[in-house]
């Protein structure tokens, strides 16, 4: 019997020292010596997106540009004449995971940069890590706004470039009721705050507000409220596949665009096969970047991503942010001549590039990107086509400053 | 001391409109051995469900000790002295014998007692493993006794409860011959200071074992007597022997019996003279 | 006044849905106490293969699948039952995990089949329209719903079968013990149960999204119903989801989509407190 | 099932006559394992790895609890998320405000909140916080047990309203954003009673407490399944209404359990927020709930010792799987449960009894 204790105690004691092991050396292989990850020739990147899970749908899309985006700048001889080296980690649609594994990134493989993240919840989870460890993510997808880490490059649109423009389209359109519907959680909440406050300081009335918990599918009691308050356009932040049981349920009940356009802000090509073009042809959207959007660096983009990934494949807004971040801050590593943090930052400022949808600008002080803001609507073939667009890019206010209306909002 | 101790009045059950109980007066003196007989669907086992309060009754009251034990709760019920059995025996299984027993006997200590470890094994459980004779087995896990050691376990524990009135749904069921006369010789041993009412088929075990006899027909009262007054009575042996013929009349027997008589099938044969009548009818009320 | 008039047959469609997808459950748990946590992922089947059917049926497909989606989530149902579940009677807690599991690989297979976003189903162009308030599409969901209850009712009163089948939902030994070949009738409550989903899962395709993560968004649902309406009754089953579905069309008009589940949840544990066995229920002294 | 689990150590009652060495077994394997925790695994282990394990020991926690009220109990609780996620929320709030110094903490400037809600304002205190993260689980668990149990909701039905009521639950939290942060939930957390959550010296001191904790209540629970509650409990998992014609009430019994199972979740929630530095509603969820029960399965849920070795074998391999191969954690964790509730539902630690059983030459030593 005391054999049978003594056993047990091994196999623990091995256990537990392999357990060791293995985290001791996982950590070894990704420690490196470069000071800032890779080696001589190679330097690491980080790519932090949820590859499985709820959100993977969207997100994996972003991955695929970046990747691109990093192959296409290896192509090209790489960075400060080294190559690239993605370490790609799954964020599994769980805000905790993304902030274990962007300490895994940093901590360990030791990454020069993070591109990542769609969520807002997963920003805010990786936030206090990138300001801890002093590590830069850069961050492609539009959001609520109201936040400017020093760690954080954001290079999807900001409230200003997205949500504001879509309400001076609708404005210009004489759409002057309208009702608000989104998925219950933080950016649909903000931007309906946004837009409260615009329309109050626009002659514009909000018919009503209406939230779904993320994941809801049965909308027929929410498109009766709709339809009773009969509204010039509906403002929609609904999120994901809510978006398919909405526009389904809509068409249903007999609306059409015409009468009632529907203006989304989280709506892209990639969604609109899903939902089906049937139900949602002729609605609109509100983005900086269309798969239609008409210049020679987008048509590249477009045939780059479709010779790599097949041609049934769509570009959407927030790949094309992810596609430029990887651009961007390889050209602030060039200027920097270095890859380490603060010299990146401090070089990022003012970068100008020629990108798919057309010049963007890094705006060094709160490190948000000048943007064009477009209004597309959404065509039967599935693809977006810009009914408007802003003329030039816009200067990123992430907290509205500069808008007197948005007084009361931050 | 002597006097009533337990005394049902007027009591009606009704499943579905089926009166599975219809009008019962039952009493139980002090220190008696009460035998509760009848054919199958006759009421016993649900007049016991009522008295431990499984099944609520239409209407009537039941009596212990004066208090009224309707719509009590089970527990309660035996925490005021009143304890059972199972026509299938339910013992832990995963517990060992003494376990089992120490369980049944410590139901009285305060809960927050319950969270210390059992130290030795208390004088309760002590006579309970000795009357049972289930000693040899005490460390033994209960799953692995055999049908007639499980049906002397859960004695043991009704016994080990220490209550004042003791209901024993068919005990002898499924025993060997030999194992009926140690279940019979126990009962015996405990009705000297207990109250105890046995629902048995089993007539030959009747004839030996029992004084007191009350015999059940159709949800009523039919005989209540001696054992001899009982098997003499016409009524009685109408209701026993005819029912062979009876069966095919009776168009309600077969409708619920989907729902019956589970782990029934080992009572059957125990006596030639009745292996008609117990097995034909699957329609024990349930 | 109005919004209770309006409402009404919005709640009845609700509950028509609620009805559709829980149906199959309440054979499933109600006959065999198998919690099945991949009746969402039949569902999910049932879509797919109305989307499969498209590049063949075209718009027609929602109908030509119906009995197609049946076949096949029939078939997944009957396979899961006879490699895995049939060992797990009587430990209803182990199968509700097993299930689970089983739930996670054939969401990862969606995935890996037919690719991480939604596809597209497109409704048969005479779905288009409505009448009233209620679209076309919700009065087919409507007349399903209908219709599989009366299949259903039909089946287990009218056909030797299904009496069997009640028999052993009633009282398995004895009706093994009666001679009723209960491992066979097994397999042919699960064929039928998870065959539901099946058509279930063709309906929402009118509705809802069709993608992998279909099932994880009606299972809790599903099994609420279950449970309110009482085990694999059907009248309670329809009951409770009619009640459910009018609960949480009222409930989510007079306040919010959020706080209509929460009110929903908190009704369901409050009817239980009453009826602690849901709506109906079987009647046994067996002791467990 | 009646070979019993006799080599969960703990499970097992002192047969009558042991040697002083069988004695000593249990105990002696459980301080081996206590010294690897808190002595040599903070030294082998680096700081990222350490945390890691932090978590997945707080994840233990919730496992024990789950051990307790399925495992001995019979009470398949797939809502444990729910009290995990009060006891997280408890002290993120205070996290929160602690960081916050007087001001509204961010999300909720953000959020168009004006004024402290009132419910955050006792959460200022320390003492407060941690008591209600263990106090508020158990209250609840009270209040929903005492409901459910005195009505006989039980098996299959309490397992999917636990499910609905951590489905709710997680709907309610998204729903109140200007009071718990919306899905973002709480983060963002930098200082712990005057010890930067950074640090890596704060994160090794955080990884020993919740060690400790896991192993104090490891003890705990360990001693109430060795006594007449535990014994009982058993017995209502076995047979429930058996239990009542013995004088207990069992409805009684299963709420106090109940309630310990969700304090110790709450505790652990509590222990997760510093560790981890996030409390948000998807931790609490139908999902993740699942996943704990999924791991207690896969230890052992018979024994105490298998299912917090489950969570943290779970865990372990859900990082490292996940580091090899997104896309395949799901196939490998579905198929992983299915092969342990098909071929050893006792799960790893019945598993190795078993087999030790096997061994030859075990039998003549004994």
């Amino acid at each position: 019997m005391r054999n049978s204790a003594w056993r047990i105690g091994a196999v623990v004691a091995v256990l537990a020292t392999g357990l060791a092991a293995c985290g001791g050396q996982s950590s070894t292989t990704g420690g490196g010596t470069a000071a800032a990850g890779g080696d001589a020739s190679s330097i690491k990147v980080g790519i932090l997106h949820s590859l499985s899970g709820t959100m993977a749908i969207s997100e994996v899309t972003v991955r695929d540009s970046e990747l691109l985006a990093i192959e296409e700048i290896n192509a090209a001889g790489g960075v400060l004449g080294k190559k690239l080296v993605p370490v790609v980690e799954d964020g599994a649609s769980d805000w905790p995971t993304f902030a274990e594994k962007a300490t895994k990134l940093i901590a360990q493989d030791k990454v020069a940069t993070v591109f990542g993240g769609w969520t807002s919840a997963s920003r805010k989870a990786m936030l206090p890590v990138f300001e801890k460890r002093k590590a830069l993510l850069w961050y492609p997808v539009q959001y609520e706004g109201l936040e400017s880490s020093p760690y954080i490059f954001y290079t999807g649109a900001t409230t200003n470039q997205q949500i504001v423009p879509g309400l001076d389209y609708l404005k210009e359109k004489g759409k002057k009721r309208i009702f608000l519907v989104g998925s219950d959680y933080v950016f649909p909440r903000t931007a309906n705050k946004i837009i409260k406050a615009y329309a109050a300081a626009n002659g514009m009335q909000v018919l009503g507000e209406e939230y779904t918990p993320l994941g809801h599918t049965e909308y027929s009691t929410l498109v009766n409220k709709v339809v009773q308050a009969k509204p010039d356009a509906v403002f929609n932040t609904l999120n994901g596949d809510s978006n398919v049981a909405f526009f389904k349920q809509l068409k249903s009940a007999g609306v059409t665009a015409e009468q009632m356009p529907v203006m989304s802000v989280s709506v892209a090509e990639e969604e609109v096969k899903g939902i089906g073009v049937d139900n949602i042809a002729g609605h609109l959207v509100a983005w900086n970047y269309y798969q239609t959007t008409d210049n020679p660096a987008n048509k590249k983009f477009v045939e780059a991503f479709k010779a790599k990934y097949g041609p049934d494949r769509v570009t959407s807004d927030p790949m094309e942010a992810g596609y430029n971040a990887v651009y961007l801050w390889a050209e602030a590593v060039k200027k920097a001549g270095s890859t380490e943090v603060e010299a990146v930052k401090k070089a990022a400022g003012g970068i100008t590039l020629d990108r798919p949808e057309g010049s963007v600008t890094i705006d060094g002080e709160n490190q948000h990107i000048y943007k064009t803001a477009r209004i597309g609507v959404i065509e039967t073939d599935g693809q977006i086509k810009e009914v408007w667009n802003s003329g030039k890019p816009i200067k990123p206010d992430p907290y509205l400053k500069t808008y007197p209306w948005a007084g009361g909002l931050a | 001391m002597s006097g009533t101790l337990l005394e049902v009045r007027d009591l009606s059950v009704v499943f579905d409109g089926f009166r599975a109980i219809d009008g019962v007066d039952f009493t139980v003196e002090q220190g008696e051995l009460r035998f509760l007989i009848g054919p199958n669907g006759a009421g016993k086992t649900t007049l016991i469900d009522v008295i431990t309060g499984l099944t609520r009754p239409a209407s009537g009251s039941v009596r212990f000790e004066g208090w009224d034990l309707v719509g009590r709760k089970e527990h309660e019920i035996v925490r005021m002295g009143v304890g059972r059995t199972f026509q299938t025996s339910v013992v832990f299984e995963q517990l060992t014998v003494v376990e089992n027993l120490d369980l049944a006997a410590s139901f009285r200590r305060p809960l927050w007692s319950l969270a210390r470890r059992r130290r030795g094994v208390s004088a309760a459980v002590e006579a309970a493993m000795a009357t049972t004779g289930l000693d040899a087995l005490a460390a033994r896990p209960a799953g692995v006794l055999s049908h007639g050691q499980r049906q002397w376990l859960e004695i043991g524990m009704l016994i080990a409860q220490r209550p004042r009135l003791l209901l024993l749904d068919e005990p002898v069921a499924g025993m060997s011959g030999e194992e009926r006369s140690r279940t019979g010789e126990l009962l015996v041993e405990i009705a000297k200071d207990h109250t105890v009412i046995v629902i048995e088929h089993d007539m030959d075990f009747l004839r030996r074992y029992a004084s007191q006899v009350t015999v059940l027909h159709e949800g009523k009262v039919l005989v209540e007597g001696s054992v001899d007054q009982v098997r003499s009575d016409p009524r009685v042996q109408e209701v026993y022997l005819g029912r062979a013929e009876d069966r095919d009349k009776r168009p309600a027997g077969g409708g619920r019996a989907g729902a019956a008589g589970e782990g029934r099938t080992g009572s059957a044969g125990a006596e030639p003279a009745e292996g008609a009548a117990v097995g034909s009818a699957a329609g024990e009320v349930t | 006044m109005e919004a209770i008039v309006n409402q009404l047959p919005i709640g009845l469609s609700i509950g028509a849905v609620l009805l559709l997808i829980a149906l199959g459950l309440t054979f499933t748990f109600g006959q065999m106490g198998v919690i099945n946590m991949a009746h969402g992922e039949f569902i999910m089947a049932g879509a797919y293969t109305a989307y499969l059917l498209q590049g063949w049926a075209g718009r027609q497909a929602v109908l030509v699948a119906l009995p197609v989606a049946f076949a096949v989530a029939g078939l997944m149902g009957l396979i899961l039952e006879r490699t895995a579940i049939r060992h797990f009677y009587g430990r209803p807690l182990d199968t509700l995990l097993l299930t689970w599991g089983v739930s996670l690989v054939l969401q990862q297979l969606a995935r890996d089949l037919f690719g991480a976003p939604n596809v597209q189903v497109q409704a048969p162009a005479w779905l288009q329209g409505g009448l009233g308030i209620l679209p076309y599409n919700r009065l087919f969901i409507f007349a399903l719903a209908v219709g599989s209850v009366v299949a259903i009712w039909g089946y287990m009163n009218r056909t030797s079968h299904g009496r069997r089948m009640q028999a052993v939902m009633q009282n398995r030994q004895l009706a093994a013990v009666m001679g009723i070949n209960t491992g066979r009738v097994d397999q042919r409550t699960f064929f039928i149960g998870s065959g539901l989903a099946g058509i279930a899962g063709v309906a929402l395709t009118l509705i809802g999204p069709v993608g992998p993560a279909l099932g994880t968004y009606y299972i809790v649902d599903a099994f609420l119903v279950v449970v309110a309406g009482g085990l694999g009754q059907l009248r309670g089953a329809v009951i409770a989801a009619v009640a459910l579905g009018l609960l949480n069309s009222y409930a989510e008009f007079w306040t919010n989509a959020s706080l209509a589940k929460v009110i929903v949840f908190v009704a369901i544990i409050a009817f239980l407190q009453v009826r602690p066995q849901g709506m109906f229920v079987l009647r046994s002294r067996a002791l467990t | 099932m009646t070979a019993t689990v006799r080599d969960a150590a703990p499970v097992a009652p002192p047969a009558p006559g042991r040697s002083w060495r069988d004695r000593l077994r249990g105990p002696s394997v459980f301080v081996l394992i206590a010294v690897l925790a808190l002595v040599v695994a903070p030294l082998l282990l680096e700081p990222f790895r350490l945390g890691l394990l932090a978590k997945y020991l707080c994840f233990g926690i919730v496992a024990l609890g789950i051990g307790l009220a399925w495992g001995q109990g019979g009470m398949l609780t797939l809502g444990q998320g729910v009290f995990f996620g009060l006891g997280g929320y408890a002290m993120g709030m205070y996290l929160k405000l602690h960081d916050a110094g007087g001001d509204l903490p961010d999300f909720m400037v953000w959020s168009g909140v004006e004024r402290l809600p009132a419910l955050w304002i006792p959460f200022e205190n320390p003492v407060f916080a941690i008591a209600f993260a263990v106090v508020g689980p158990v209250l609840l668990a009270v209040l929903l047990g005492s409901l459910v149990f005195r009505q006989r909701v039980r098996g299959a039905y309490f397992a999917i309203l636990t499910q609905a009521l951590a489905a709710a639950m997680v709907i309610l939290l998204v729903g109140q954003q200007g009071l718990t942060g919306g899905t973002n939930g709480l983060t963002n957390f930098f200082d712990l009673f005057g010890q930067d959550l950074a640090a890596d010296g704060t994160q090794r001191g955080l990884y020993v407490v919740v060690a400790a904790v896991l192993g104090v209540l490891y003890l705990v629970a360990w001693q109430l399944v060795r006594s007449r509650f535990g014994r009982l409990l058993v017995a209502i998992r076995d047979g429930e209404d058996r239990v009542r014609f013995l004088g207990y009430n069992p409805a009684t019994i299963k709420t106090i359990t109940f309630a310990v199972s969700a304090g110790m979740a709450g505790l652990a929630g509590a222990l997760f927020v510093p560790v981890v530095g996030i409390i948000s509603p998807a931790l609490l969820g139908v999902v993740p709930s699942l996943e704990l029960v999924v791991a207690v399965a896969v230890g052992g849920r018979f024994s105490l010792a298998g299912a917090v070795l489950g969570a943290v074998v779970m865990g372990y391999a859900k990082t490292s799987f996940s580091e090899e191969f997104a896309d395949g954690w799901l196939y490998l964790q579905g198929a992983l449960f299915i092969l342990v509730m098909t071929l050893a539902p006792k799960g790893i630690f019945g598993l190795a009894a078993t087999l030790r059983d096997l061994l030859p030459g075990r039998r003549a030593r004994a």
